[in-house]
């Protein structure tokens, strides 16, 4: 059995450690060392992506780990056109975070880098489990290094903010685990031994009640809903942002909202297609508000990364969106939006993280002219702004027009044509509170509300991991095939074995 | 066949932007000789490929050369990459791609000042020209779509590119910052229109690509008309976003803000003509539904109207020029929705006539446009400013631009032989025929737009020609008492260039303009046209119309015979106050936009403070401060705690017995 | 014969009155001592239900219990002992005894 | 073959084998003390002592070795529960020596009280009888009165030990009470004929007072809601290994008695589906709701870490009571798999608590500022125990609550949702506790000390933690460690 897959986990895990154990006089070369290990990371993945170890289908691993006279939980990765993408973003994200804060000089330099590959190593886990067991606990190992994250490195109100971040979303995957329990009993017959492997409990759920399917969906998509975030439960989201580094903002935003709607499609959708399709009108209306109230949200913010946090809410929305059409093109466009986005919205909080440390202040009503300024900066911000706003051309457009479109097969099946009000307002508000921040910090006349000597342009490092993600949403709004082509892997599969 | 090599032509400009945006700097004009060669390319590739193509048996047939490669998936639909080359396409990408290369090469001069700002400006108008080029040769909507943003992203940079750190202060920055934003978001309005539009096409025809969707389209059409005219008119919100239609026609007045170069662009050769050509383009579909294109004309009449209505007493120079656009942009819907009408009644000839005199108006508005916002340029640029009340007398100082803008306030009046007589004429001709061969209920309606373009052709003459004798005759006043004379060579070459084309543009109709112009192969004789113009004695009135309106311009700014102010109670009148509030169109949109945009996110924020995230903080607190009160039970008391211990004794009886009866066990 | 019910009823208010007392003398020694009485109700209990039932178990049990009851006494006497030396008091709601709570 | 070892040297009287060496070490402790003069020699002879005992029951327990002596039964849950407590005991011995707190000159006496109350537990666990049980916890409660009482120079232990004294015997006399009704009405105290008993026979008032008398009395000794209000104050009050010995020993030995008596009482009844049974469970289950949020809730407010603590191991207990609502063999393994892991972690915390006290850094939780500073060890470990408290995978406390909620979701093949409230809540409060054990974290991590002084521990206690911390991970990643014992033992539950 090849080990490739738990290579993934294992080497952003030693590189974790190394780092942590880097501290004192060797703490100054901790940065290497997590660059180093995240881009043999990203190297693995990346050749995996291009089937260089060949079928994704041969690389699964599975071991049992617990096996008790109730259950078996294994240790059992696999990857398949869904993760993939995902599995890729990840080490990408953390290797460019890891170039990105090369400049920053900050205590404890080795524990952040440690942190940065201890989330690594979380995120690759949820995004290649196969087995619910280890699939919680990769989902839950991502909480607390974010959680220091955000206490030690972050802004003022980090207390507050990291405490609330990590009981909100701990409470949510706790509602989950009993989804997950549920499930896996429901899954058997009475006195049965419960295999917490994804293919096992997919097996066996089938067969059950669709009242009972539809009340364990329930739990599970309560779980992964606040992960994502969606209205309501959202409030996490805005102020782990604010606080969070920019380091930690990115991935937050860029990779572990994405653990939430990876989670309702690989389990809520995957295992439970009859229950997803009962709670169908509720998904939809659910998604709907996220992105309406996230883009009214975003107008009203005067912090920028709280704008931004607020504008990845409605654009989880969409991923939402596309999830609830349960249609081939829902779905395949849903995953793609959450590549798209996780692009995207990296570069958006280092932007916006950014003019933190190089202005001194996010707050938008002190900014204005930057762009005289800080020319190249300005234009980061102004790419990073239009992909997000759906400019066709970038990779943006590609995870809300096909979005749309599905819905709108959707409505039309339902005979509710007006629901397409609802995206044709939250496409304007989109560009519009955009191209008003964008007016206020960019343009017009140079602030004097606070001092611009000391203000710079971005670093060597920062251009080059700003250019590297511009590249790529450039590439992928040219070319969305190259994400497609795994998507569409998937969704076939999906509509093989009769999910949508 | 070099027709395969279609895709170079908005490839070269895209390649042209990427070199100036990385090594323009480097180059000598920051990249300007850059984006001339490429325009230049491009117009020659455009030139060889038109010449193939109306040599071809495809052009004689009437059909188009297409071809496409699969781009991706959207669930069972698939999207395409491609051209699609036809006459109307020939046309479009001829003129832009011809005026956009004068344009650069006249930027040259008027932007020669601009230093490093100047690699920008490069970069941004080759990407411009990319999105304009790209569109018209799109074999498919999506991927008119997506160049259609493109050019949206690109006004917004454009109309911006002095919205920081403004020559003339930070007011000026502001406002064109301001300017590129509203640009930016009402033409997305419309866009977002279209691609709702979009949405229901692809759904309803399972395609995007032109040919399959002209080929399918009646039985699409018959099949579900409710949706059909839904698609239809969403498709025209992005016309009207676009080509600045009434009631979305605010942002092009201030799209001023920008560069006059770029508003020449805007203008003349790309941006306002998308609308209108995807209005052709689409006209297969348009034409399937009389009442959408009722619907289309009316907008067009109405927005001809009021845009010229705000022209007549607008000071700044620019503005006049961008609501004479917009006025011209109303014929040349107009005409589109009154052919298409007639179409779609069955009136085949005369249908091909609107479809071609709102085409034909379309290019030689774009000659002539360029023409005069390059002179009115050359003008801003002599005198530093663009408030006309500062102007005058300049002929003496700028020899050519004052004749050459002459031609072009000629052509645009619709003066005979010049190229706007021509086309206007025709557009009101096919007003005309409408109203003649119309259904019952919506004849009138024709008859009142006839009108409306009849008064608009008045006022057009009348307030070009009061800008152009402001600016140049007369005494001269401040600034133009300090102009430097003549501009340089870079940009009067292209204004004579032009001021040929203002001329004689008209007159293509007689050389084969109209085959290639033809709608579904219905080619209408040129030539028999051109003269029944001087059979008809409408056209008569529309000429002495305006030279009725040369006339008032002439004795109220040159002769100073007529006051001004008589007719206006010296700016007191409600109509001028409401012409110089801009109809309160401006009010009203940053009345919704505040109300409907940032008055509903401030409430949504309040909301999401205080009861969203009030009741997260709510219970957190609930349960510290439970913590608090419950560990106060805890005095330190032994026998409290007793007393505790006994109590919980009873109140577990107490529950043991409950729980039995609601159990069922007694 | 007497009843059992009898034997069950004293011992029943043997035991409250030393859960009363308990809870209402503040002296600790008398709350030992009640609580001696509360073990003895329990132990009367026993011995009436072995007697009743004819059965040795209760027996036994009482003879366990009365030695426990001795040992917690003595404990709980030394205990005291040690907190009058440090504390000088033997009142259980003296605040000196009363020093740690919250 | 070790087993045969033993079974050839105590012969019938193997079951007691683990508890002869505990009473050897009762009884000569305080000989030792005398003639050893050194107090290490006393430590190093009741170490010894306590080995070998662990030892032996290790060995019976991994042997599978069954036996009844006396109606002293010996089996894997008997010896499992005995290695428990044999862990617990060990931990503390092996800190007493090096604690400022632990009495040095009454060491003898000290440590022969630690084995007697240790002998009671493992009495506890063996016993299949009222009586024998209520012996065995009486041995135990006494003598932990004593040793809170044993610090014998601090004011505080000493009102902690009027305190817990006066309490327990109140307490014993409600478990004597109760235990006499059941008596009376069943007419037997094995737990066998009780079941039988509750089984066959309606719910009848007597039954009911002596059921309460019992779950009050044994309740206080687990400090379930509302008998819990003695756990803070003597935790706070008595030495810290002596408040790590009653919150992971004593506790425990607390809940072995609701397994044994409660649980082997009912589960045939509570299986059966009978009203009696079903309301049981429910006293139970509200109970297990009350502890854990009643513990959890006022933990918030605690400034000082040992009360913190204290009201932590009060919602842990909560935790486990869920096992006697849900009342399934899962449950149970679950619920002493979850004993297991809580000796480790939250003596662990104890211990930290314990050894920093020896360094001279107090029990509030603001004296903890900065100690990742001044101890990235000490740090990391409370962080891990702390964690693990919480329930974050993948620490051991994560696994054990995993199957502890697993059970109260329901079993394999039916989730049919009666408990599934009582998970729910219990989710909340781990939320709600993972407030505390955050701020917790925070002082340490976050704030910013007054010094960042280095703090130097004895080498003893970081063993000690060291061991704990092995297994708060271990468990956590492969809990079949332990968990196939826990789930054999509940074969030997009737």
């Amino acid at each position: 059995m090849s080990m490739i897959l738990s290579s993934l986990i294992l080497v952003p895990l030693i590189g974790a450690i190394i780092a942590l154990f880097m501290g004192g006089s060797r703490e100054a070369y901790s940065k290497y060392v997590a660059i180093g290990f995240s881009a043999i990371t990203l190297i693995i993945a990346t050749l995996l992506m291009l089937g260089i170890f060949g079928d994704f289908a041969d690389l699964g691993e599975s071991f049992v780990w617990i096996d008790t006279s109730a259950f078996i939980m294994n240790y059992a990765l696999s990857v398949d056109g869904l993760s993939i993408l995902m599995v890729f973003l990840t080490a990408l994200l953390c290797l460019l975070v890891n170039v990105f804060s090369l400049d920053e000089h900050r205590e404890n330099n080795n524990y952040f880098y440690a942190l940065i590959m201890a989330m690594e190593v979380g995120l690759m886990g949820v995004y290649m489990a196969a087995d619910y067991f280890l699939f919680y606990i990769m989902w839950e190992v991502t909480l607390i290094p974010m959680y220091f994250m955000i206490s030690w490195y972050g802004g003022p109100r980090r207390h507050y903010s990291a405490i609330k971040f990590f009981i909100y979303t701990h409470v949510a995957s706790l509602v989950m685990l009993i989804g997950i329990f549920a499930m896996g009993y429901e899954s058997v017959a009475a006195g049965g031994v419960v295999d917490f492997s994804f293919e096992a409990i997919k097996n066996g759920i089938g067969a059950v009640a669709v009242e009972t399917q539809s009340l364990i969906f329930a739990l599970l998509f309560f779980g992964f809903m606040v992960k994502m975030p969606s209205v309501p439960f959202h409030t996490w989201l805005p102020d782990a942002h604010t606080e969070a580094p920019t380091e930690g903002s990115v991935l937050l935003a860029g990779v572990m909202l994405k653990m939430g709607s990876y989670g309702i499609i690989r389990i809520c959708i995957e295992a439970l297609p009859e229950a997803a399709a009962y709670w169908q009108w509720v998904i939809i209306a659910i998604a709907l508000v996220s992105i309406i109230y996230g883009a009214y949200g975003c107008i009203a913010q005067t912090d920028l990364k709280k704008m931004v946090a607020f504008s990845s809410i409605s654009h989880m929305g969409m991923v939402m969106l596309g999830i609830g059409c349960l249609s081939d093109a829902g779905i395949t466009f849903a995953v793609f939006q959450m590549f798209a986005h996780g692009l995207i919205t990296a570069m958006l909080f280092m932007v916006c993280g950014m003019t933190g440390h190089k202005v001194g202040t996010r707050e938008i009503p002190l900014l204005g002219g930057l762009a005289g300024k800080m020319p190249i900066y300005a234009t980061f911000m102004m790419i990073a702004f239009m992909a997000s706003l759906g400019l066709p051309g970038l990779v943006g457009f590609w995870g809300e027009f096909p979005v749309i479109m599905a819905f709108y097969e959707f409505i039309l099946d339902n005979d509710v044509i007006w629901m397409l009000l609802f995206c044709m307002l939250s496409l304007m508000l989109t560009a519009g509170y955009y191209l008003w921040a964008m007016q206020r910090t960019l343009f017009g006349p140079e602030t004097k509300k606070i001092d611009l000597s000391k203000a710079h342009d971005v670093g060597h490092y920062e251009f080059a991991v700003l250019l590297v993600l511009a590249i790529l949403v450039a590439l992928f709004g040219v070319w969305p095939d190259g994400a497609l082509q795994f998507i569409d892997d998937y969704v076939d599969l999906l509509a093989f074995t009769g999910v949508i | 066949m070099i027709a395969e090599f279609t895709w170079l032509i908005p490839f070269i400009p895209m390649m042209c932007f990427l070199m100036i945006g990385i090594f323009g700097r480097k180059t000598p004009e920051k990249g300007g000789y850059i984006a001339i060669a490429g325009a230049l390319l491009s117009f020659l590739i455009a030139l060889a490929i038109s010449i193939e193509y109306l040599g071809s048996d495809e052009f004689a047939n009437g059909i188009a050369i297409e071809s496409s490669i699969r781009w991706f998936e959207i669930g069972d639909y698939t999207l395409n990459l491609g051209y699609y080359v036809d006459g109307l396409t020939c046309v479009m990408m001829l003129f832009s791609s011809f005026i956009s290369t004068l344009i650069f090469i006249y930027s040259i001069g008027y932007m020669h000042d601009q230093g490093e700002r100047k690699n920008r400006y490069y970069a941004e108008v080759s990407l411009f020209l990319t999105g304009m080029l790209g569109l018209i040769v799109s074999s498919n909507f999506l991927e008119l779509f997506i160049f259609w943003e493109v050019m949206g992203l690109c006004s917004y940079l454009l109309i911006g590119f002095w919205s920081f750190r403004h020559d003339n202060g930070d007011e000026a920055s502001a406002n064109a910052a301001s300017a590129a934003k509203k640009a930016f978001l009402v033409t997305r309005m419309g866009d977002v229109c279209l691609m709702g539009g979009l949405f229901i096409f692809l759904n309803l025809f399972h395609s995007l690509d032109y040919s399959a969707m002209f080929e399918s389209v009646e039985a699409v059409a018959a099949a579900n008309p409710g949706l059909f005219t839904l698609a239809l008119c969403l498709m025209f919100g992005g016309v009207i976003g676009k080509s600045a239609q009434f009631p979305l026609h605010d942002w092009l007045p201030d799209a001023m803000a920008g560069p006059t170069t770029v508003s020449s662009l805007i203008h003349a050769a790309t941006m306002v003509k998308a609308g209108v050509y995807l209005v052709a383009r689409g006209f297969p579909l348009y034409v399937q539904d009389v009442n959408v294109m009722l619907f289309v004309a009316i907008i067009g009449g109405i927005t001809a109207f009021i845009a010229a209505t705000m022209a007549l007493n607008n000071m700044n120079i620019k503005k006049v020029l961008a609501y004479s656009t917009i006025s011209q942009l109303g014929y040349m819907i107009l005409s589109l929705g009154a052919g298409g009408y007639l179409w779609a009644l069955g009136y085949e000839e005369l249908g091909a006539l609107g479809f071609f005199a709102g085409c034909f108006h379309m290019m030689n508005h774009a000659f002539f446009k360029a023409l005069l916002f390059m002179g009115s340029g050359s003008v801003i640029h002599g005198c530093g400013t663009e408030d006309m009340r500062l102007m005058g007398g300049l002929f003496k100082k700028m020899k050519i631009t004052a004749t050459t803008m002459l031609f072009g306030c000629l052509a645009i009046a619709g003066i005979p032989i010049f190229s706007g007589f021509w086309s206007k004429d025709l557009v009101i001709d096919t007003a005309m025929n409408a109203f003649n061969n119309g259904a019952d209920g919506a004849a009138i309606w024709f008859l009142i737009l006839w009108l409306l373009a009849v008064i608009t052709a008045f006022m057009t003459a009348f307030y070009m020609f009061r800008m152009w004798f402001m600016t140049f005759m007369g005494e001269p006043r401040e600034n133009a008492q300090h102009c430097h004379g003549e501009s340089p060579k870079t940009m009067t070459t292209p204004l004579i260039i032009l001021a040929g084309f203002a001329l004689v543009s008209g007159l293509f109709m007689f050389f084969g303009l109209t085959d290639m112009l033809a709608f579904e192969g219905e080619a209408i004789d040129g030539v028999e046209h051109g003269i029944e113009l001087f059979t008809n004695p409408f056209t008569y009135m529309t000429i002495i119309l305006a030279i009725l309106g040369i006339g008032i311009a002439y004795m109220m700014y040159v002769k100073k015979t007529m006051d001004p102010g008589k007719f206006n109670k010296n700016g007191e009148s409600w109509l001028y106050i409401a012409l110089t509030k801009r109809w309160w169109f401006p009010d009203l949109y940053n009345q919704i936009s505040w109300k409907l945009g940032y008055g509903v996110a401030k409430g949504v924020n309040y909301i999401d403070r205080q009861i969203v995230d009030g009741t997260v903080n709510g219970l957190s607190s609930a349960v510290v401060g439970g913590g608090d009160v419950m560990s106060k039970v805890q005095t330190g008391h032994v026998q409290d705690y007793s007393s505790v211990v006994l109590f919980g004794v009873s109140v577990l009886s107490v529950l043991i017995l409950v729980t039995f009866a609601l159990l069922g066990g007694f | 014969m007497i009843p059992m019910e009898y034997f069950l009823i004293l011992a029943a208010i043997l035991f409250v009155i030393g859960a009363y007392g308990v809870l209402t003398k503040s002296n600790a020694i008398v709350v030992l001592m009640c609580i001696e009485l509360m073990l003895n109700a329990a132990n009367i209990n026993f011995v009436t239900f072995a007697a009743f039932n004819y059965d040795i178990a209760g027996q036994a049990f009482v003879i366990m219990s009365i030695s426990v009851a001795a040992a917690e006494v003595a404990v709980g006497i030394a205990i005291l002992l040690n907190a009058y030396k440090l504390r000088k008091t033997t009142e259980l709601d003296d605040a000196k005894l009363t020093s740690m709570r919250w | 073959m070790a087993a045969d070892i033993i079974s050839s040297i105590f012969g019938d009287m193997t079951p007691l084998a683990a508890m002869i060496f505990l009473l050897i070490g009762a009884l000569i402790m305080p000989a030792v003390q005398m003639f050893g003069k050194k107090h290490t020699v006393t430590w190093c002879v009741a170490l010894l002592m306590v080995i070998l005992s662990f030892v032996t029951d290790v060995i019976l327990l991994t042997n599978d070795v069954e036996a009844t002596y006396l109606g002293v039964k010996l089996n894997t849950y008997t010896t499992l529960m005995s290695m428990l407590f044999l862990i617990v005991l060990f931990l503390v011995v092996l800190v007493s020596n090096v604690s400022t707190e632990t009495t040095k000159n009454h060491a003898g006496a000290y440590y022969a009280l630690l084995f007697g109350a240790t002998l009671g537990m493992l009495f506890v666990a063996s016993s299949s009888s009222l009586l024998t049980i209520f012996v065995g916890v009486e041995l135990t409660s006494i003598s932990s009165y004593a040793l809170v009482a044993l610090k014998r120079k601090d004011g505080r232990a000493s009102e902690a030990a009027v305190k817990y004294a006066i309490i327990g015997g109140m307490s014993t006399a409600l478990t004597l009470y109760g235990i006499s009704m059941i008596y009376g009405i069943a007419g037997s105290l094995e737990i066998n004929d009780l079941a039988n008993y509750v089984t066959f026979n309606d719910f009848t008032w007597m039954f009911g007072v002596g059921l309460i008398c019992m779950i009050a009395g044994y309740g206080f000794k687990i400090a379930a809601v509302p008998f819990h209000m003695w756990a803070p104050d003597v935790y706070e009050g008595a030495a810290t290994p002596v408040s790590m010995f009653l919150a992971t020993g004593s506790k425990k030995m607390g809940l072995a008695v609701f397994i044994q008596v409660f649980m082997a009482m009912f589960i045939i009844s509570a299986t059966a589906g009978s009203i009696f049974g079903l309301t049981v469970q429910y006293i139970f289950a509200i109970i297990a709701a009350i502890t854990m949020t009643v513990g959890n809730v006022v933990a918030i407010a605690q400034p000082n870490i040992k009360r913190m603590l204290a009201y932590s191991s009060i919602a842990q207990a909560g935790y486990i009571l869920i096992i006697l609502a849900v009342m399934t063999p899962q449950a149970e393994a679950a619920g002493i798999f979850h004993m297991f892991t809580h000796v480790f972690m939250k003596g662990g915390a104890f211990l930290i608590v314990g050894g920093l006290i020896c360094a001279g850094i107090g029990e509030k939780i603001s004296d903890y500022k900065g100690l990742a500073k001044r101890s990235p060890f000490l740090a990391a470990a409370m962080m891990l125990f702390l964690f693990s408290l919480a329930g974050i995978p993948p620490l051991a406390g994560f696994t054990s609550k995993f199957f502890l909620f697993a059970s109260a979701v329901g079993t394999p093949g039916a989730a049919d949702g009666t408990w599934i409230w009582l998970a729910f809540i219990a989710i909340l409060n781990s939320a709600i506790s993972l407030y505390y054990y955050a701020r917790v974290v925070k002082a340490m991590y976050i704030e910013k000390g007054e010094t960042t002084e280095k703090i130097k521990i004895p080498t003893i206690f970081t063993v000690a933690i060291v061991v704990c911390l092995v297994f708060v991970i271990v468990l956590g990643v492969y809990p079949d460690l332990i968990f196939g014992y826990c789930e054999q033992a509940t074969e030997f539950l009737l």
